[in-house]
């Protein structure tokens, strides 16, 4: 197929699943089945895709003069649609699963929103300018709206409205700004490689207008605005591995290092220096996020806490300006991605078996649920960056591009923080293997294969993508 | 037949009017207005490409006198594409009246009370199209005259409508007198009234002090007329206590016609050259336009009842308009009569669903539409719109608006202009989530008034929500015909788009 | 003055002189001061003056409110369709020149049309108003004794009868 | 000395007329009476009426009215018409006044700006 | 000299009239001052050749407006409440005041026929109305031909505010007297909607 053909399909796809979602709704097996399937189909697509040479371009409208919906799958792009486009079918088989053990209602709402964001997810990676990627960021943060609230209790509520208020409020006063500042100063909105920057601004401004991106992608968690993300975890834990790891908040980070690489480019920042505050905001955010997340003790609100440490690393990747770095974040939103969605799958699982939410409850399961664990443990493992485990490719070169620009402080961050992560995921690994259970876990056993299937599968990926790394790193230039 | 279109474009209501007010019988009087205003708005579109079509400006003579001798009729670029917007908006907002004036109006009043709609819209027409400076004057008053009238209709709910219409008249009939004042000293100088004419004959007087007091009269009135801050006051309450088509009607266009005769008159005739008129206009409008959006927002985001509070949001926009003038560049004006054209679609939208709220429940306040999306969920999306268009979202026709503005700002180094712009069209996200969060998020209170909607009462409103986010997903024509538009007035320098 | 004989009489001497006079000032309005508007003000007079002087409504049955309406928009539409006139004849609105064989004669027609459309606009709408606002604030004093006045003699009448 | 007095004659006259003019400006908006506020609108009118009717003014001029002599000097119409329509605007708009006032003074019992806004408080703070 | 004399006294006079209808608090005599001052306008328009506009100036003035003021004042309390001199008004009115002085500074003398107003439109009409119009009464002909239109306008002025007043104060759509009576008005509406 063609690139154009396969960008229609990408976008395509989740649009169908979600309509046919309606149509099916009272078989729902036929419904959940072909939402599987259609997501095997567009994660060969994106994978096709990303293979094709880039240089494919698709205009769907002119707003005004020189301001167009455009689809340009750039390598970034297409490794992000990759991640989604793998990720989805497994989270969707494992949804289904989850709803039906946890005995969750409204499937078909759920689903079908769960699809429509997805397509969101699909039109950011494959945005071809500014205006095309914030459309489909504001479609994200709505369409995600529902699944966040869908218990629709008092808490849910509560959750959802410190959801919608961050994201809109920080994607309006900031992003927009920044959007229309870009287009104002440069004259086009398209993302090109080396940036659209150079030249048309005075420096001075920089640092300013890099902020305007920074705290206006809130979905990027980047402290303090990352108060929406814990507050999301009230919602089912499907949702928790679609915010965390599909979805939303790599869509945050993708469109940070997005904006970085290709509006502002990565010389640029590197020569005017517009982006050494962002290095120091991205290294507190690391060092506080992993310090809360040990004094956690519900498992889902350790591993949000873990996520807004770990975005932290990618906006950093960003920051340090070096195509090194860059290469390294990018990688990154693919290896956390495989790590986080198994830690998810795996604390849901855990939920489903033993309906419990606290760390202190989970002493001895590893013994009665293997596979879990094992999974855990590997993409824990991932996480903080032990080979060999996709986590150790992107830090050793974030680490490598610190050092290209002396950011020797940067080095002590992220080794400081690995020990942290050590800390905090290896506790949850020990309780469950090597600890007493504090009572009798009679009847506990593994959950459902539909969930174990998945699970699995992103734990081998986080260890495949260590050996085929070479596929995944993008070259930045330099 | 099409080269009389132009004075048909407002003889048709002005003779309309009269057969309207003898109809007794609210159906009759409503059905000639509603197609009177449907030919005047195909006229008006007729006129539009006509105008393209050609290229330059038509002339109009009426009695076949030539000016100056005579008043003419002038379609260029401008007010070609401003006829629409009056036409379209008093076209649909006929098509609301007839339920939400059946609502609020005693049915034996409605032929009088077409009679003054049909006026006050063909008044309006008449202002944006005569090329003689007098007859501004004449038709501002026909279609003030008019407006005190059918705002002082309110009072059949509210009694508040009577002072808010009598104050309206005294500063209406203030600012027109300063306008009359400035027109005097101008013809005193000149000794012409038709616009091209003193256009022509101003720069030899232009040094005078006179000719500068003039334009400071002028301008004056035209401030008052066009609530610009802080001569606004007038404004919310009149809006607020009109009977609700009558606030959908005027909230989109009233004002819009005065900011489009101060365009004429300060670049029209004056022109950017005119000495001093870079301080006087250009620094002034753009400070009080800035404060004005700023006054206009805060003041939303506080009250609670919903048509005061998108009135104050008028005085938020028509700062924008002010601030796309004070540019004193094309990128400026093109902003300008952007937001002129999408502000107006975006506030008939919100106005005429409000409208329909209130002819329900009496009032429109945050209480009566606290969840409300259960209950009418098409009106209440139509609202949600609007809001995204106030706010600037992408894919609405705000976003287009704000960003030819932003750019004028830049393009002239005004960086802190452009920020505080973008910070207080940003706060419009305030009040509109205020709004958003009490219809959708919040359950209905317990004894509320149950709210229902038919088809007939969300159609208009919907059609100009369709025209919002048509002419945001789709701008380029817009855009295209607003640079022209400004172009009228500054000849090209700055690039196209 | 309600009961006074000599005001009521000349008052009825008065008002024809007056509604003359009227007529005067419209029709010759092209060779002096005057015109359409000033004759129309001063044709109202006339009513207004039996009004006060006869009686509220005994001036409505002389002019009732519906024709005043009529008279009202009547006028308008004169001196619209006048100028529509010259549309018709294939020249601009209010073309005058065309709307007969010679522009001079044709000038005549018009201004004499236009000029008698403001008179009877303005008449009736002068008359209306004074109506409307007599009749909203009914207890003007004189007024309301004359009416009294008025019943008495109708009463009388009765009487007779 | 004549081109003195004319001098000053015109100065006068339009400066008078300025006086007037400011007046009839001060009524309106100082005044919280409304029958004032339209009294003072109507002497600020007339007297911009004025100013027009003096620039019309040619000196030894006479009405323009063609008496057929060729050395007659004609004072300037155009004023006179403008100001023709500019009256009848003005009453039209007295008119519309007075009728507010009316409904005004029926639904709130006084015509004194602060006395209305004062009842419209209490309104607002009883709801 | 002459000339001078009789504008300045009038013009005197007018200010005085006005200053006195401003500062009595007798409404009934502020109306018949505000006539007052419409009828000596009147003699200052005869002055300055505007025959035409004395006419109406009276009849409106002097008629028209003093007779609807009357109807209305039968309505009204007869005083005005006391007011004292507002600054502010003041200051701004004479701010007006002195912008417009600045700018007479430099306009054409008064009645000076070499002013562009008369060399420039005019003449054209005081000239060629004989041949086009042929009606003798200059005013006339360009109130009802050159400028038909703006009389047409000023036709429709007097026909809008008929309508308003129509609407205002003689029409069926009258105001609820308690805020309670609007209440249930509107709910009538809300089920009728």
């Amino acid at each position: 197929m063609s690139a154009e053909n396969l960008i229609y399909t990408l976008l395509g796809l989740p649009l169908l699943a979600s309509a046919l979602v309606l149509l099916f709704r009272n078989q729902p097996n036929l419904r959940d089945g072909q939402a599987v399937l259609l997501g095997i189909i567009s994660a060969g697509a994106a994978f096709q895709l990303y293979l094709l040479p880039t240089g494919a371009s698709l205009t769907l409208l002119e707003l005004a003069p020189g301001l167009t919906l455009s689809f340009t799958p750039e390598p970034l792009g297409k490794l992000f649609a990759l991640v989604a486009g793998t990720l989805w079918p497994l989270a969707t088989l494992y949804t289904i699963g989850y709803m039906r053990g946890a005995k969750e209602k409204n499937h078909t709402r759920f689903l079908f929103f769960y699809a429509v964001a997805i397509h969101a997810t699909m039109g950011i990676a494959l945005s071809g300018n500014l205006l095309t990627l914030f459309v489909f960021y504001e479609m994200l943060t709505f369409s995600t709206y529902p699944l966040v609230t869908h218990k629709g209790d008092e808490a849910a509520l509560k959750a959802g409205r410190v959801y919608l208020g961050i994201l809109v409020a920080s994607s309006i006063v900031f992003l927009l700004f920044g959007v229309i500042g870009v287009w104002a100063m440069a004259g086009t909105l398209d993302f090109v490689s080396g940036g659209i920057l150079a030249g048309k601004i005075d420096p001075f401004y920089v640092p300013a207008l890099l902020a305007l991106f920074a705290f206006g992608i809130g979905k990027a968690a980047l402290m303090p605005l990352h108060r929406w993300l814990p507050a999301a975890m009230v919602a089912p834990t499907p949702v928790s591995a679609l915010l965390h790891a599909v979805a939303v908040v790599k869509a945050g980070v993708f469109t940070v290092l997005k904006v970085g690489v290709y509006i502002f480019g990565i010389d640029f920042l590197k020569e005017t220096g517009g982006s050494e505050w962002l290095v120091w905001v991205a290294s507190f955010s690391i060092l506080a996020a992993s310090i809360v997340a040990m004094t956690k003790t519900n498992l889902k609100a350790r591993l949000a806490y873990s996520t807004v440490s770990q975005l932290g690393y990618i906006v950093m990747g960003m920051a340090l300006a070096t195509p090194l770095a860059a290469s390294g974040a990018a990688l990154h939103i693919a290896a956390h991605g495989a790590g986080k969605i198994t830690l998810f799958f795996c604390a849901g699982a855990i939920y489903v078996a033993h309906k419990r939410t606290d760390i202190q409850d989970m002493n001895g399961l590893g013994r009665t649920m293997p596979i879990t664990y094992t999974a855990f443990a590997l993409a824990a493992l991932s996480i903080m960056g032990v080979p060999p485990l996709a986590g150790a490719w992107s830090k050793f070169m974030l680490m490598g591009g610190a050092l290209d620009n002396g950011y020797l402080l940067v080095l002590g961050v992220l080794m400081v923080s690995s020990l942290l992560n050590l800390v905090y995921l290896g506790e949850i690994v020990i309780r469950g293997f090597f600890a007493n259970p504090t009572r009798k876990l009679k009847g506990v056993q593994e959950a459902p294969l539909t969930m174990l299937l998945p699970l699995s599968m992103t734990a081998l990926l986080s260890l495949a993508l260590f050996f085929a790394v070479d596929l995944f790193i993008i070259d930045f230039g330099g | 037949m099409m080269q009389h279109l132009p004075i048909l474009q407002v003889l048709l209501p002005l003779l309309a009017s009269p057969f309207a007010a003898l109809l007794r019988g609210r159906d009759v009087a409503w059905g000639l207005t509603f197609v009177t205003t449907g030919l005047a708005f195909l006229i008006s579109i007729a006129l539009f490409f006509q105008q393209r079509a050609i290229g330059e400006t038509m002339i109009y003579e009426l009695g076949n006198w030539a000016a100056p001798l005579g008043i003419v009729y002038v379609i260029d670029a401008a007010s070609a594409l401003v006829l629409p917007v009056i036409s379209g908006i008093g076209f649909i907002a006929t098509l609301a009246a007839r339920q939400l004036v059946a609502a609020e109006i005693d049915a034996r009043d409605h032929g009088l009370f077409y009679a003054a709609w049909l006026l006050t819209i063909a008044g309006m027409m008449g202002q944006v199209t005569t090329g003689d400076a007098f007859n501004i004057f004449v038709f501002l008053e026909i279609s003030s005259l008019s407006a005190y009238a059918l705002v002082a209709m309110g009072a059949g709910r509210d009694r508040r409508a009577l002072p808010a219409a009598f104050n309206y008249l005294i500063l209406g009939t203030v600012g027109a007198t300063f306008y009359v004042i400035g027109l005097g000293l101008l013809y005193m100088l000149t000794g012409t009234l038709n616009l091209a004419d003193l256009a022509e004959r101003l720069p030899h007087v232009e040094e005078t002090r006179a000719a500068f007091t003039a334009m400071a009269f002028i301008a004056l009135g035209l401030f008052l007329k066009m609530a610009l801050f802080p001569l606004h006051f007038w404004l919310v309450p009149a809006y607020a206590h009109a009977p609700s088509a009558v606030t959908a009607l005027m909230a989109s266009t009233a004002t819009k016609v005065s900011v489009y005769v101060l365009i004429r008159l300060i670049f029209g005739v004056f022109g950017v050259e005119f000495p001093g008129i870079a301080d006087a206009v250009g620094l002034l409008v753009l400070t009080l336009g800035i404060a004005g959006a700023f006054v206009g927002t805060l003041a939303a985001i506080v009250e609670t009842d919903l048509k005061k509070l998108f009135a104050q949001s008028s005085i938020a926009q028509l700062g924008y308009m002010a601030i796309g003038i004070g540019a004193m560049s094309a990128t400026g004006l093109a902003a300008a009569f952007l937001h002129l054209f999408n502000h107006a679609l975006m506030k008939g939208a919100l106005f005429l669903a409000i409208g329909m709220i209130a002819a329900q429940a009496g009032r429109a306040t945050m209480g009566t539409i606290q969840g409300a999306g259960k209950q009418i969920p098409i009106t209440m999306t139509a609202i949600l719109f609007g809001g995204l268009a106030l706010i600037g979202v992408p894919l609405t026709a705000g976003f287009i608006s704000k960003l030819y503005l932003i750019r004028a700002l830049l393009e002239q180094n005004f960086w802190l202009l452009a920020g505080l712009t973008f910070i207080s069209s940003a706060l419009a996200l305030a009040y509109v989530w205020k709004i958003i969060e009490a219809t959708w998020l919040q359950p209905r209170p317990k004894g509320a008034p149950v709210l229902r909607e038919t088809a007939s009462q969300y159609i208009p409103a919907w059609i100009m929500v369709v025209a919002t986010l048509g002419f945001g997903i789709y701008a380029t024509p817009l855009v295209e015909a607003a640079f022209a538009a400004a172009h009228v007035f500054i000849p090209s320098v700055a690039g196209a788009n | 003055m309600q009961d006074d004989v000599v005001i009521r009489v000349v008052a009825k001497v008065m008002i024809p002189a007056v509604m003359l006079f009227a007529l005067y000032v419209q029709f010759h309005g092209d060779y002096g001061p005057g015109g359409g508007f000033q004759a129309g003000v001063i044709f109202a007079s006339a009513f207004v003056l039996n009004a006060v002087v006869f009686g509220l409504n005994k001036g409505r049955h002389v002019w009732p409110a519906r024709y005043n309406l009529m008279g009202i928009c009547g006028g308008v539409l004169i001196y619209g369709l006048t100028g529509v006139g010259g549309m018709v004849l294939g020249e601009n609105f209010l073309n005058f020149n065309v709307l007969s064989s010679d522009p001079i004669a044709g000038q005549h027609l018009g201004i004499l049309l236009v000029e008698f459309g403001v008179g009877l606009t303005v008449a009736a709408v002068m008359v209306m108003l004074f109506f409307t606002f007599a009749g909203r604030t009914a207890h003007l004093r004189l007024l309301s004794k004359s009416d009294a006045h008025e019943r008495k003699i109708s009463a009388s009448k009765k009487r007779r009868k | 000395m004549t081109a003195m007095t004319d001098q000053l004659l015109g100065q006068w006259n339009y400066y008078l007329v300025i006086i007037l003019m400011m007046i009839g400006f001060y009524g309106v908006i100082a005044r919280g009476n409304m029958v004032k506020k339209i009294v003072g609108l109507n002497i600020f009118q007339t007297s911009v009426f004025m100013l027009y009717i003096s620039m019309g003014k040619v000196a030894e001029g006479s009405a323009p009215i063609l008496t057929g002599d060729p050395t007659t000097v004609y004072s300037n119409p155009l004023p006179h018409v403008l100001i023709l329509t500019a009256i009848v605007v003005g009453v039209s708009t007295t008119a519309v006044g007075y009728a507010l006032i009316i409904r005004i003074q029926e639904s709130f019992g006084t015509i004194e700006d602060d006395d209305i806004i004062a009842q419209l408080d209490d309104e607002e703070e009883t709801a | 000299m002459a000339g001078f004399l009789v504008n300045a006294s009038l013009i005197a006079l007018l200010a005085l009239i006005a200053i006195l209808a401003l500062r009595l608090h007798r409404l009934f005599a502020v109306v018949m001052l505000s006539g007052a001052f419409s009828l000596v306008a009147a003699l200052q328009f005869v002055v300055l050749d505007a025959v035409d506009v004395a006419f109406t100036e009276a009849a409106v003035g002097a008629g028209i407006s003093t007779v609807l003021a009357l109807a209305t004042l039968s309505l009204l309390p007869a005083e005005e409440k006391p007011h004292s001199i507002s600054l502010v008004p003041a200051f701004l009115a004479t701010l007006t005041g002195l912008l417009l002085a600045v700018a007479v500074t430099d306009l054409p003398d008064f009645g000076d026929a070499k002013a562009p107003i008369h060399n420039h439109v005019a003449p054209e009409y005081i000239v060629g109305s004989e041949q086009a119009i042929g009606v003798p009464n200059i005013v006339t002909s360009v109130l009802a031909s050159y400028r038909s239109f703006d009389t047409f306008g000023e036709t429709l002025v007097v026909f809008t505010a008929a309508l308003a007043v129509l609407l205002i104060i003689g029409g069926y759509t009258r105001t609820p007297q308690k805020p309670k009576k609007a209440k249930r008005k509107s709910k009538g509406g809300r089920n009728a909607g």
